[in-house]
């Protein structure tokens, strides 16, 4: 029956019985007796005991940082640590007469938390897109694992070990949280129609080990319990932690996180730091776009800087705070009105 | 046989009906043999086409012929009324099967007035065929219609056929056209039409063209006629189109012969084209209105207009079924009784040839004058 | 296509003014879309009943072939102000019935179109049931003239008789290919100067570029929705004119297939866009003729699908984009 | 159709319970309670219960076509409730489906039925792909005018192209071998209480002229396979990428879903059975022409989509039904049919915009928004 082979999912039985289907009357046999719309996964190993539908506004979701959730084998090149991941080659893009971009150079190593700071329109996002293959650099390129990515696709990119989140949320509201995050673990699996048609061993394979990953995710993250809560619906701070799950799925070499903090609380920086900083420990190399110097500082290894599409400065936090270049551009601009 | 049958009767049925449940069978109704007045059958005909939606106006102009031909035999037979069952198919040979199934399945009809279009025709008329219910069509007039092999096919009017050649022949005696442009609506009947007129034409033809139905800015077609220098056009298509196509090519300033076919013979075309109707000549295998002055009288007492297109056939074929249920025939012996009829109906001699085919076509030729159709002499 | 060389003034004149009639049907749909993100399927109604509304206003002023040259003036402005009154009027309507309940409601995009669809049969089966609507209410008798054979065709009865003015590649350039031409593109300056600088155009503009900014800077955002569709409906209306005068017969059902072809008119020149529905209607009106001229009017229509689907595939949003919410209007 | 409006939601609720008291009876009895709903199912034609059979045309004939309204219902669900693709030329597919059966089993070739029905998917679904391959890249309601021009495309040479049969249509489309196993009796009412009538029987499995109960038989399987096929596809990585690329196709892009990909497979599983459709259609009508494959249909089918509730595969056969069924049902109104059907769609749209059946995503999400209100509301009190 179809839904046997899938991975049970605790709290949707109530949910799937709304509407008389007929893989509704063949509940999942492995778990079918401890399956009501009450029972925690067997994997959450976490206190929080929060029902699904509870209260959406509650407090600041504690994260688990002890579920492994360290990336899976996608099959690309090894880079030890410390060596470089990814180059951002002279890279230049102009729109039209705009030049959004200019000659920008710098380099992610391996294992690192690389900062790119910059006032409004420096920049960053930009240099994000043509990273991840939204745009093409008019001139320059990117490497990656030593090789230039060239024209490849944004998913081929994803495949390749680069994911990001978005600075406005971009998660698929009508979804939910674990579904969101499949869709992430979904990058690296190669079911098509035939396989899901006939319930192929590959299919039932990745959708156990796509399931699993999911929810330890989901667990590390602090959403456990939300996992059947439709995205939309998750409250923000759970929608910006979401999101990462939902990058982190595609086990990426590096991670770019675009403004994770934004609309946080000092409270909620304090744990985004901290969440940041354990992701890395899990071995993942960071690469953060972030406005809040004090963020910045307190978890960056190394800092780029960017202003009106140039790269101004280059270093370690403590470098970075007293080059005079920076500061100016800082001063300069007033971060609340520039636009 | 028996015993699978009772074993497909199914459970939820069987609780349903609890005692009340029985069987029946075996009394056919309306086992035939009865002799006319004795007893009354409560007979009805069948009035299957277009009643409703865009394809309307023909099936109720036919619908209005049927409904005096009816008035006629009920004011004579009060004592047993025939009533009218409608089959709307909205001229959409998709619902066709489905209503002719329900035709058949009424016992009490004993034949069929339609299908109205040649499209549903093929469609319902394998199952009247196979069911051996009487249709007689008065509008349908695909030529192939009859060549299929229903055994219940009639039809009560010419086929493309028999108008076609008609039609080339008044241009080039009457109209002495030297330069024809042929246009057609790429409509089966259109289409049909006018290609026997561009084979019987043969070199006159100077230009042609092939709208759709529903089209209403014909500016490249007037370009191209106006172009050609053509003294006539054939159009082979229906009045909705040939209003405004006729009406366009005399403002784009073309003076030639409009010529066309039954499919147009409808006072709503001059309604509709106003003055660029004068002098359209219309071919139809229909006879004039003034042979028949009574079903005209009547016709215009009840309906407060003129007959209309198909009217007198939707009155003739509704006329033979109803003599044949008032010589006592039932629907196993209407189709021999229909085969051998032979009389003198509003629009022609109503005789039927082996395949199902009206054996008398005149062609007539009318011509549009001072807002009205008028006849101007058979075409031979 | 040696036809198409020597009668190239002629197909092109022709198609001019049957693509003034799609320009001005399309800016409705682009005017809505620009709003509301949203197909106004029903648009098409609106215009249809433009053409009643000319129709009906000629036959009641007892319009008739041969007028002096002030009747026939008379009778056109008539039928101008009775099409845009109508066709408006069931535009503002159709905003009220079909879509504001749904914004109200928050309803996904989709179900606008469903509503849209239900309020396109309602119009035009309405119109084809005219004859039953006046039955119900005892006006059968009255307006028998108005009524009679309500599916069929209604023609008007031709008030004014195209007469050549000059001649251009030996086609002769009637006085109604004129009105059509020069008229339709004086009523889109006026839209156009509307747009730009009245208070209500800016409102539009400003609903069109960020529903959201223009509600917190104080624009009525209801009150500009419905001053959209009245516009749209207005210039349906005068589309339904031109319509009329070209021609010169109509049905209940006769908005349907000009409506897909204004609606494709307004992709092609990027829809959200007026001068781009402008551009869009006249290239569609030529490329129908020209390729009817090419290849059989049979393929026109064809001819009209695959010249957009060629233009989307090189500009995927049109020939000028979409621009409502920008300066350009 | 004016029931649904007033009192859904305190039904909604009932119902709800309804369901969750079924899903906790025995496995036994709901296998039970499936087998004997699909006898239902496939006897409804001979049951003639009064009310629900309609009067005006067979009803044999009335479900066959509300089961290929399901089907193709069920096929464009899969494009625009899945993967979010508004397809307003839907009949395009369905008249090639139906074209290829009549040129290759009628016009042109004598093929057999079986041979011709997965020809006609797969032309079907060829020509979803050379439709969705250049248009694909084309946005949302750019690509409904496309699409709908596509339909158009298809109809136009239909009626012109005389290889096709032009306006004539092509006939005699045979009939798919049969086997007589046995007779199923229908049920009279005509006494007011049901009696078996063993006169008007159906047979099993025999393809005739004027009897539709098998051809709606041949529909009912075709249709539960399908729908496995659906249920299947659905709850695996394409249903989830579908999902994800129509709620954001460049956020879906980035997380290594290759949306063009799989908007192009929605594209060509959706025209597969709108082809598939067109097949049983033309199979069971043995005679086609361009006028069953108007524009109107393809927004019909929409409707059915939509109304039902586009994304939730029982809602949209429950739209489906609606569409094909209450016009046949309610005949008696006549010329009043479109008219009314028009203003239940507006009533439908303004009353239950979700659809009649939303998906249960959205049930759930309209339970939590309503939550929320509420909590909401409780702080503002305090």
């Amino acid at each position: 029956m179809p839904e046997s082979t899938e991975p049970n999912r605790p709290d949707t039985s109530a949910e799937s019985t709304a509407q008389t289907t007929p893989e509704a009357t063949a509940e999942p046999t492995a778990a079918a007796a401890a399956d009501d719309a009450t029972t925690r996964p067997a994997v959450t190993p976490t206190t929080d005991a929060t029902a699904p539908l509870a209260d959406p506004a509650d407090e600041v979701t504690e994260i688990n940082p002890d579920v492994d959730i360290t990336p899976d084998d996608i099959g690309v090149p090894e880079v030890a640590e410390g060596e470089r991941l990814l180059e951002v080659d002279d890279v230049t893009l102009r729109f039209g007469g705009v030049v959004a971009l200019n000659e920008v150079s710098f380099h992610i190593n391996k294992g690192e938390i690389l900062g790119l700071i910059g006032p409004n329109g420096a920049g960053k996002t930009t240099c994000f897109n043509v990273m991840t293959g939204v745009y093409q650099p008019t001139s320059g390129g990117i490497r990656y694992l030593g090789k230039p990515l060239g024209k490849r696709k944004k998913f081929q990119i994803t495949k390749l070990g680069i994911a990001r989140t978005f600075q406005n949320i971009r998660l698929f509201a009508n979804m939910t949280a674990l579904e969101n995050v499949l869709v992430g673990v979904d990058a690296h699996h190669s079911t098509g129609i035939g396989a899901a048609m006939f319930r192929l061993p590959k299919h039932r394979r990745e959708e156990a080990q796509g399931y699993a990953r999911a929810m330890e995710l989901l667990t590390f993250m602090g959403l456990d319990g939300k996992a059947d809560e439709l995205a939309r619906n998750l409250p923000y701070g759970d929608q910006r932690r979401l999101e990462i799950a939902r990058a982190l799925a595609t086990s990426p070499q590096l991670l770019c996180l675009d403004e994770p903090a934004a609309g946080f609380n000092p409270a909620e920086k304090a744990k985004l730091m901290e969440l940041i900083r354990t992701i890395r420990d899990q071995g993942y190399t960071v690469l953060l776009i972030e406005h809040d110097m004090k963020l910045v500082m307190g978890v960056t290894d190394r800092i780029v800087v960017l202003e009106f599409g140039r790269k101004i400065a280059e270093g370690s936090p403590a470098e970075i705070r007293d080059n005079p270049a920076v500061i100016a551009a800082y001063l300069g601009v007033d971060e609340e009105d520039a636009s | 046989m028996r015993s699978t049958l009772k074993f497909a009767v199914p459970l939820a049925v069987a609780a349903l009906a609890l005692g009340a449940c029985g069987t029946k069978g075996g009394d056919t109704p309306a086992a035939g043999g009865s002799g006319g007045a004795a007893a009354c059958q409560n007979f009805k005909i069948g009035m299957f086409g277009a009643l409703t939606g865009p394809n309307a106006n023909l099936g109720i102009y036919i619908q209005n012929g049927v409904n005096l031909a009816l008035d006629d035999y009920n004011k004579k037979h009060a004592d047993c009324k025939v009533t009218l069952e409608n089959y709307d198919s909205q001229g959409d040979p998709t619902q066709a099967p489905a209503l002719a199934k329900k035709a058949i399945d009424d016992k009490k009809v004993v034949g069929i007035v339609g299908p109205a279009f040649s499209g549903e025709s093929k469609a319902a008329d394998p199952a009247f065929n196979e069911a051996g219910l009487v249709t007689i069509t008065p509008s349908a007039t695909a030529t192939k219609l009859s060549s299929n092999g229903w055994k219940t096919f009639f039809r009560a009017l010419g086929n493309d056929d028999t108008q076609g050649p008609a039609a080339a022949k008044y241009i080039k005696d009457t109209v002495k056209s030297t330069k024809t442009f042929v246009i057609d609506d790429a409509s089966e009947y259109g289409k049909g039409l006018a290609d026997t007129v561009r084979k019987d034409l043969g070199s006159q033809v100077v230009g042609n063209d092939t709208i759709q139905q529903k089209q209403t800015d014909f500016s490249a077609s007037v370009t191209k006629v106006t172009s050609s220098g053509a003294d006539a056009l054939f159009f082979g298509g229906y009045s909705p189109e040939a209003a405004p196509l006729i009406k366009q090519l005399r403002d784009g300033g073309w003076k030639g012969t409009f010529v066309v076919a039954d499919g147009v013979k409808d006072q709503s075309f001059i309604d509709n084209a106003k003055d660029a109707a004068e002098g359209t000549i219309i071919t139809c295998p229909c006879v004039p209105a003034d042979v028949a002055p009574d079903f005209q009288k009547a016709y215009k007492a009840k309906y407060n207009e003129d007959p209309n297109t198909y009217s007198g056939e939707g009155y003739d074929a509704a006329t033979i079924l109803l003599d044949g249920i008032a010589a006592g025939k039932d629907r196993k012996t209407m189709l021999d009784f229909v085969k051998s009829y032979d009389k003198k109906g509003v629009t022609k001699q109503l005789k039927f040839d082996d395949k199902g085919e009206s054996a008398d076509i005149k062609v007539f030729a009318y011509k549009v004058e001072g807002g009205k159709i008028v006849g101007s002499g058979e075409i031979k | 296509m040696q036809n198409l060389i020597d009668n190239f003034f002629s197909y092109t004149i022709t198609g001019l003014t049957i693509g003034a009639v799609y320009a001005l049907v399309a800016l409705g749909y682009t005017l809505v879309y620009g709003v509301l993100r949203l197909i106004n399927f029903a648009h098409s109604e609106v215009f249809m009943y433009g053409t009643f509304g000319a129709l009906w206003v000629v036959m009641l002023l007892g319009g008739k072939p041969g007028g002096s040259v002030g009747q026939v003036i008379f009778w056109v402005v008539m039928m101008f102000v009775a099409a845009m009154a109508m066709s408006g009027l069931i535009a503002v309507i159709l905003e009220r019935v079909a879509y504001r309940p749904l914004r109200k409601r928050n309803a996904p995009p989709l179900i606008a179109l469903i509503s849209a669809i239900g309020a396109s049969f309602v119009l035009a089966e309405l119109m084809g049931l005219r004859s039953r609507v006046a039955g119900w209410v005892g006006l059968d008798d009255t307006l028998r003239e108005y009524v009679r054979n309500s599916r069929n065709n209604a023609g008007l009865p031709s008030i004014i008789s195209p007469q050549p003015i000059f001649s251009v590649g030996g086609y002769n350039v009637t006085n109604v290919d004129l009105i059509v031409i020069i008229g339709a593109i004086a009523i889109m300056v006026v839209l156009d100067q509307f747009v730009k600088r009245s208070r209500l155009g800016r409102g539009i503009r400003a609903v069109a570029m960020d529903p959201e900014a223009a509600a917190l800077m104080g624009v009525n955002r209801d009150r500009v929705i419905q001053v959209t569709f009245l516009v749209g409906g207005v210039m349906a209306g005068a589309a339904a004119v031109f319509y009329m005068l070209k021609i010169g017969i109509t049905r209940y059902d006769a908005g349907f297939i000009l409506g897909v072809k204004a609606f494709t008119a307004a992709v092609l020149g990027g829809i959200g866009n007026l001068r781009g529905a402008l551009l869009g209607g006249f290239i569609l009106g030529l490329a129908e003729n020209y390729g009817s001229a090419v290849v059989g009017s049979q393929w026109k229509d064809v001819v009209a699908f695959v010249l957009l689907v060629l233009i989307l595939l090189v500009r995927p949003t049109g020939l000028l984009g979409e621009s409502l919410g920008k300066a350009r209007a | 159709m004016s029931t649904s409006t007033g009192t859904a939601a305190s039904t909604k609720q009932r119902r709800l319970g309804f369901k969750e008291r079924v899903n906790n009876l025995p496995r036994a009895v709901k296998i039970l309670l499936w087998v004997v709903f699909a006898v239902f199912l496939f006897m409804l034609p001979l049951l003639n219960i009064p009310f629900i059979t309609t009067e005006g045309s067979d009803f044999g004939g009335v479900l066959f076509t509300v089961a290929t309204y399901v089907l193709v219902a069920l096929g464009l669900n899969i494009v625009v409730g899945y993967a979010g693709l508004l397809d307003l030329g839907y009949v395009g597919f369905y008249a090639i489906g139906a074209y290829t059966v009549g040129v290759l089993s009628a016009e042109h070739a004598k093929l057999s039925w079986v041979v011709v029905v997965p020809i006609a998917i797969v032309v079907a679904m060829v020509s979803g792909v050379v439709l969705g391959a250049p248009t694909l890249r084309v946005r949302g309601d750019y690509l409904a005018i496309v699409t709908l021009g596509f339909g158009e495309i298809v109809r136009l040479t239909l009626v012109n192209s005389e290889w096709l049969g032009a306006s004539r249509g092509i006939s005699d489309i045979p009939k798919p071998p049969g086997v007589e196993l046995f007779e199923v009796p229908s049920i009279d009412w005509s006494s007011g209480a049901p009696v078996v009538d063993l006169d008007t029987t159906s047979t099993f499995l025999k393809f005739g002229i004027t009897d539709f109960v098998p051809y709606y038989w041949l529909a009912l399987g075709v249709i539960a396979l399908v729908l496995l096929f659906d249920i299947l596809v659905k709850s695996s990585r394409v249903g989830r990428a579908w999902e994800a690329t129509r709620e954001d196709e460049d956020a879906a892009e980035l997380m290594g879903v290759p949306t063009f990909r799989f908007k192009l497979l929605a594209f060509a599983l959706g025209a597969a059975i709108g082809g598939l459709s067109g097949a049983l259609f033309a199979t069971k009508a043995g005679f086609i022409n361009p006028q069953s494959f108007e524009l109107l249909l393809s927004i019909l089918f929409i409707a059915a989509v939509v109304v039902g509730g586009a994304g939730n595969r029982w809602g949209v056969i429950v739209g489906a039904i609606v569409v094909a069924y209450f016009p046949e049902r309610f005949r008696e109104f006549a010329d009043f049919r479109v008219l009314v059907f028009g203003l239940a769609l507006m009533l439908l749209a303004i009353f239950r915009p979700q659809g009649l059946l939303p998906p249960r995503r959205t049930v759930r999400a309209k339970r939590a928004d309503a939550r929320q209100a509420v909590l909401e509301e409780g702080e503002a009190s305090a």
